[in-house]
């Protein structure tokens, strides 16, 4: 029963997003959530890091800038001198392709970077993924000739996407992209759910909470760890390359910390090791701002609430808002519940 | 020659503050296990009470070093005593993301009191060089040079020879065993948190008026003070102070001879270089991972 | 927890809701895009001073077709996708009519395209990249000269100050590598050797590794282009390093009375390429504007160091509010159209347009005059040249 | 239903009474102190051995070298003919060599099912590809997971249990469920550290009976207690350690009467008693 209730949520959950532009025009409100629904992915890629292996990565938005520039420069195309005369060229690709190449690039990064990084631990682990993001910024602001420095990667391409019997859709302007953003939440939600309902996803969070147990029961942690990295740098890689044909722009800044702590803030807020989590953050977070900015409120005001938050959340709410109210919610209901037990029919045939 | 001579002196005076932000970032990692990231902050805060002091008040360049230092070093007691006394026990990640939630308030909290427009802080000393030979230095950045040895020196004796300092030292080795035989760990943790915010505020209040004041100047101070602690190992204070000199070796004859561009990167690129190689930093006496 | 996460997400979106914007129009907007924070913060800022008196000024004039105007000053942070999305919010949210900005060219060129997008003109007070102007973007107008402008401008100068051999330091931004390829480009056909040809980063503070090398290079001449907050630490660290070249800053970002205040000595001897010389506001075209802005910002007691950068935001408002009422109705489509035929007696000189770039796709661009000043003694004087 | 199902049973290969674990001159130190010096030992297939001797006479430390959580100095430790010296804990777990922990180890935050099939990890069949495209195949194994996660409750008797969290459990329990999560692992032999201390009689009795249901599952047990009854109720076979070594090696009957051991555990007493 408690099944068909979730399905039957996130669908109306579903269904409310995609008729949300039908009755709700503002056209700058929806370039607010296409914005919060970008940072949105990213936060539910940093949450199966921070959140189910208990990794605490603040490096994540190299995974995202990762994407940006990739995607921006396969589809814009680029010439380079590596040595002497001899240059590396690539001619422009269609953004589809580039969003793709963009994806496995930034999995590719954070495999590299989950191999080398995960010799160490705790305090050791962050100041490196801290320092990742920050070389990775320093290259995006000094070479020139690829990334344009701090001239930014501008006029990058939109979205064109033939469907067959539909035809070409351009991803220009709110509308399609308000669509686009919402198909890859999705798409991100779908494969986060499935990877931590597994035998991946539990080795994840065995590593969290009991490393020596974990191991000791034949989870390889290396593995799990690079694995939960290259899928989240993956998806966050995902997330920069559809804000950059979004905004078309993309300069050396979106490797800033700032936009780290941004997704942290998400997921810690939300709750980190829930698939609602980052979700509920990021809505507050996204749509904050603008509901701050109402009542004329200073952007300086309106972060020394975010650190303030931070903090208090921390203190107060140590596991997120959705697992305090799901616990606020099992309290109410489980006084009327029956004790669970084994499932008496089993659903699927045994192999 | 004369270029690596001027390179290799500029160097130098850079390595003293940042040998400073290191020891105070490194102490509080050691005794405390605090990864402390309002550390660059309270280097700001040091440069904007120089401002305020040198600029706005008009007092004394000597007295305002002082109190500069002194307010950071009350900063870093309300800090500890308001916002990390109530986490002690916590895990390492827990106070983190508290010290990330202050340091964006600090941050944002500076650029409402001082606007975001960069100020300069004007020094007393001749603006005509110290020359020596082909090779010259200016008088603010020896007297910079001068004070962070001082102030390096007497940290060292701080801790090697006061009873604070022994009860930093076991607390550091051994926080339980400290607390047994009678050390009040409350008064070593604000002890230790507020004399690193002090060294934090006076590698701020020095460089001021050498270079500009603005709001996120603290950004870049606390990645290198991290650079600098990861490089000497985390909790090591003569890893520290040599971590800060190689640091601003690497970066001055980086910047010289390879590109200025890619100066500020080179204290990442040798913290990935070292946790390859070396994972507990040049000089960790004591495994720290984990 | 499904149904407890949407329940908040309603929650959230409800509250977000009922705090839209939605107000009645009585004023005309007019948008401002300007790098308030960040490294570009004193100019964006004194641009942004200089808009805030023309919106005073116009107004108690009577405003523009009956209506006061309304500048909608958005701040940019010095970063070009903050840039996008400032000019996202001033005509989807707030829909302006018209848009001034951005100060730095890179900004300038980052927003192009959305205006370009959203068909709404904009007016350059300040960007100087030839770019700007040739890249066939027919909303564009704008009043700065670009450094081509400039370098032809200091042709003269090369002579008389016996320049032999020129390194430069710029950012690596399309303002200051611009500027150093015009200058490096007109040098050279003067028969001035080029020595070394350093950038920075806009936000760096320690140039000591640069002007080391500078040093060695052994030219006569430095040609520095940044804003002011980095002008000022390089006077100030190239003394320190005793590099006795002649230091000329270019690109009219200079604020030299800044520089006196905050570089000190460090200043002496060095020349400054300005657009508009409040030392000695008689040389200039238009004298009675000059002296009305330069009266009210002494008024508002804003730093007298900015009134090199605030005229180019006075200018800018008064050539939109001036388009505005040529065009008689405050849209978008209008006012690029009258622009074309605006003419305003501003700081800058007498502004108009002419065509530059592709083809049926001219940007627009003013001519103003160049002045090149010294600082000497710790006073802005004549370059005597 | 039944208890385990077929693939948990040992390999067929293991013929009983042969040598399982072979350990050979294994050598142990940390920084300059001996810990376990020139042990040898045999640990035969399907017996119960218990590990006995005082505190600090290295029977941990053997424990952790045998299952990789520590590096020994010398010597050599082989399991059914693959040496384990030198492999990380999961890759012993793979060869059916599989531990508790000294201290209460289990996932606190997940509830007990969870825990159990976080054990079961080496028996799923799920590549990371075919969990993200969601192929069917996937459920089926995840069905047949939660399958062998009931069974393996109803063995230790945790199925009432299944859906608390596991930091709710009475020690008792959690002590069984740390059982649970070992058994899931499928091994072929069990390292148990110190299963019953700190229980009460009645729960070391229901833990005895345990144990001897998982040895009728033909699972090799090796145990490290204090607990002389269980110890003496229990084993096949006892070795008895002191200071690093291994001073006594017979079925129980024969090491209760063995006088070195009499010394080391009693005679120690004796002196403390009198001291």
């Amino acid at each position: 029963m408690s099944r068909a209730v979730t399905l039957a949520s996130s669908l109306s959950w579903v269904a409310f997003l995609v008729t949300l532009p039908l009755w709700m025009n503002d056209l700058y409100f929806l370039h607010v959530l296409i914005i919060t629904g970008i940072f949105i992915v990213a936060a539910m890629s940093l949450n199966l890091l921070l959140g189910y292996t208990g990794q605490l990565s603040l490096g994540h938005v190299a995974f995202f800038g990762i994407g940006a520039y990739v995607s921006s420069l396969v589809s814009l195309g680029f010439e380079i001198h590596v040595w002497g005369e001899t240059t590396v060229s690539l001619e422009p690709k269609p953004v589809w392709l580039a969003m793709l190449v963009a994806v496995m690039f930034a999995g590719l990064c954070g495999f590299m970077i989950g191999k080398i990084s995960f010799k160490v631990r705790g305090a050791y682990f962050v100041i490196v993924s801290v320092s990742f993001a920050e070389v990775t910024r320093l290259v995006a602001l000094n070479w020139l000739e690829l990334t344009q420095g701090p001239m930014a990667l501008n006029n990058i391409p939109y979205l064109k996407l033939g469907i067959p019997g539909v035809g070409q859709i351009d991803f220009i302007g709110k509308l399609p992209n308000y669509y686009l953003v919402l198909g890859v939440a999705i798409l991100t939600y779908v494969i986060i759910r499935r990877l931590v309902r597994s035998r991946a996803g539990r080795a994840m969070i065995a590593l969290r909470e009991n490393e020596p147990l974990a191991t000791s029961v034949g989870i390889d942690v290396t593995r799990f760890l690079v694995l939960a990295t290259v899928v989240s740098a993956g998806l966050a890689g995902l997330a920069g390359a559809v804000y950059a044909h979004y905004v078309r722009i993309v300069d050396p800044d979106v490797f800033l910390f700032i936009y780290t702590v941004t997704m942290v803030i998400m997921v810690v807020t939300g709750g980190k090791g829930t698939l609602a989590g980052p979700i509920v953050g990021g809505l507050i977070f996204g749509i904050l701002p603008e509901v701050l900015r109402g009542f004329e409120v200073m952007p300086e005001i309106q972060w020394v609430v975010y650190g303030v938050l931070m903090i208090l959340i921390v203190y107060f709410l140590p596991e997120g808002i959705v697992p305090a109210l799901r616990d606020a919610w099992r309290r109410w209901a489980g006084r009327s519940g029956t004790p669970p037990a084994r499932p008496t029919v089993v659903v699927e045939a045994q192999p | 020659m004369d270029q690596f001579l001027q390179h290799a002196l500029n160097a130098m005076i850079l390595g003293g503050t940042y040998a400073l932000l290191g020891i105070g970032l490194t102490l509080i990692f050691g005794i405390m296990r605090v990864v402390n990231f309002t550390h660059g902050e309270l280097y700001a805060f040091g440069a904007y009470m120089m401002y305020m002091w040198v600029m706005l008040i008009g007092a004394n360049f000597m007295v305002s070093i002082v109190l500069a230092i002194a307010l950071g070093v009350a900063l870093g007691a309300v800090i500890e005593i308001v916002l990390l006394r109530r986490l002690r026990g916590a895990d390492i990640d827990t106070t983190m993301l508290v010290m990330i939630g202050a340091w964006i308030a600090m941050q944002n909290i500076e650029q409402l009191a001082w606007s975001g427009v960069a100020k300069s802080i004007n020094s007393p000393f001749p603006s005509a060089p110290l020359v020596m030979g082909a090779i010259s230095v200016s008088w603010t950045r020896l007297f910079v040079f001068a004070v962070a040895v001082v102030l390096i020196a007497a940290t060292n004796v701080l801790i090697q020879r006061t009873r604070l300092g022994k009860a930093m030292r076991a607390t550091f080795q051994d926080r339980e065993a400290a607390a047994l035989m009678g050390v009040r760990i409350d008064t070593v943790h604000t002890a230790t948190f507020a004399l690193g915010s002090g060294l934090a505020a006076a590698a701020g209040a020095l460089l001021g008026p050498v270079f500009v004041v603005y709001p996120t100047i603290g950004d870049l101070a606390s990645l290198k003070a991290f650079a600098i602690v990861i490089l000497g190992g985390l909790g090591s204070i003569p890893g520290a102070t040599i971590g800060g000199f190689i640091l601003a070796f690497m970066e001055e004859l980086g910047a010289g001879y390879i590109s200025s561009g890619y100066r500020d990167a080179m204290g990442f690129l040798l913290i990935i270089l070292i946790l390859l190689f070396k994972p507990t930093g040049l000089f960790a006496r004591k495994e720290r991972i984990g | 927890m499904h149904t407890s996460s949407v329940k908040i997400a309603f929650a959230v979106l409800g509250a977000s809701l009922l705090a839209g914007p939605a107000f009645a129009q009585e004023t005309i907007k007019i948008g401002v895009t300007q790098p308030l924070t960040g490294a570009f913060a004193a100019s964006g800022n004194y641009v942004a001073q200089g808009a805030r008196i023309a919106e005073d000024e116009i107004n108690a004039a009577g405003g523009v077709l009956g209506k006061k105007i309304q500048l909608v000053i958005e701040d940019s942070k010095s970063n070009p996708t903050e840039a996008v999305g400032t000019v996202e919010k001033l005509i989807v949210r707030d829909k302006v009519p018209a848009i001034m900005g951005a100060w730095s060219s890179t900004l300038t060129l980052a927003i192009m395209p959305k205006i370009q997008e959203y068909k709404v003109p904009l007016v350059v007070e300040t960007s100087s990249s030839g770019k700007i102007t040739t890249s066939g973007n027919s909303y564009v107008f704008r009043i700065s000269p670009t450094s081509e402008m400039e370098a032809v401008a200091f042709k003269p100068l090369v002579a008389k100050l016996g320049i032999k051999k020129a390194d430069f330091l710029n950012t690596n931004n399309d303002f200051g590598i611009g500027s150093a390829a015009e200058y490096s480009k007109m040098l050279k056909a003067n028969g001035v050797a080029i020595g070394v040809m350093e950038t920075m980063d806009p936000k760096a503070t320690d140039f000591s590794a640069q002007l080391t090398r500078i040093k060695a290079s052994g030219g006569d001449t430095l040609f520095v282009t940044t804003a002011v907050e980095q002008v000022t630490l390089i006077l100030k660290q190239a003394k320190e390093l005793q590099l006795n070249t002649r230091i000329i800053t270019t690109g009219g970002s200079n604020s030299p009375d800044q520089l006196v205040t905050q570089a000190g000595d460090a200043a002496n001897g060095s020349f400054h390429t300005v657009f508009f010389p409040p030392w000695f506001p008689d040389v200039v075209t238009n004298p009675e504007p000059a002296k009305r802005y330069m009266t009210e910002w002494a008024k508002r007691g804003h730093e007298p160091g900015g009134l090199t950068e605030g005229f180019r935001g006075y200018d800018g408002i008064f050539t939109i509010a001036e388009a505005i009422k040529i065009a008689g109705k405050a849209e978008p489509a209008a006012i690029t159209e009258a622009l074309w035929k605006t003419k305003v007696k501003g700081v800058y000189g007498n502004i108009e347009f002419i065509k530059q770039g592709p083809a049926g796709s001219e940007s627009g661009q003013n001519i103003p005059s160049v002045y090149l000043v010294k600082i000497d003694g710790g006073k802005v004087v004549k370059s005597g040249l | 239903m039944t208890a385990l199902d077929t693939s948990t049973a040992p390999a067929a290969a293991a013929a009983p009474g042969a040598p399982a674990l072979v350990v050979t001159g294994l050598s142990i130190r940390f920084g300059g102190l001996t810990a376990v010096e020139d042990m040898t030992f045999e640990v035969n297939e399907g017996e119960v051995l218990s590990l006995i001797g005082p505190n600090g006479a290295g029977k941990t430390s053997a424990f952790n070298a045998i299952t990789g959580y520590i590096q020994a100095a010398s010597g050599s430790i082989v399991y059914r003919g693959a040496p384990l010296l030198g492999l990380k804990p999961n890759q012993i777990a793979a060869h059916g060599v599989v531990r508790t922990f000294q201290k209460t180890s289990v996932f606190n935050g997940l509830p007990v099912l969870d825990n159990v099939l976080v054990g079961l990890h080496l028996r799923a069949r799920q590549h990371p590809l075919a969990i993200i495209l969601g192929l069917p195949g996937v459920k089926r194994d995840e069905a047949r997971l939660r399958e062998a996660a009931w069974d393996i409750l109803t063995l230790v008797g945790l199925d009432g249990r299944a859906h608390e969290t596991a930091a709710s459990l009475p020690y008792g329990e959690l002590r069984l469920l740390e059982v649970a999560i070992a058994l899931a692992a499928e091994p072929t032999l069990l390292l148990l550290d110190e299963p019953v201390s700190g229980m009460n009689p009645s729960e070391t009795g229901a833990f005895m009976a345990l144990l001897g249901r998982i040895r009728a599952r033909g699972v090799t047990v090796l145990l490290v207690e204090h607990d002389m009854k269980m110890v003496m109720g229990v084993s096949d076979r006892v070795v008895c350690l002191n200071q690093g070594r291994i001073i006594a090696d017979g079925p129980p009957a024969a090491i209760q009467r063995d006088p070195q051991v009499i010394r080391a555990y009693l005679g120690e007493r004796y002196v403390r008693a009198r001291g």
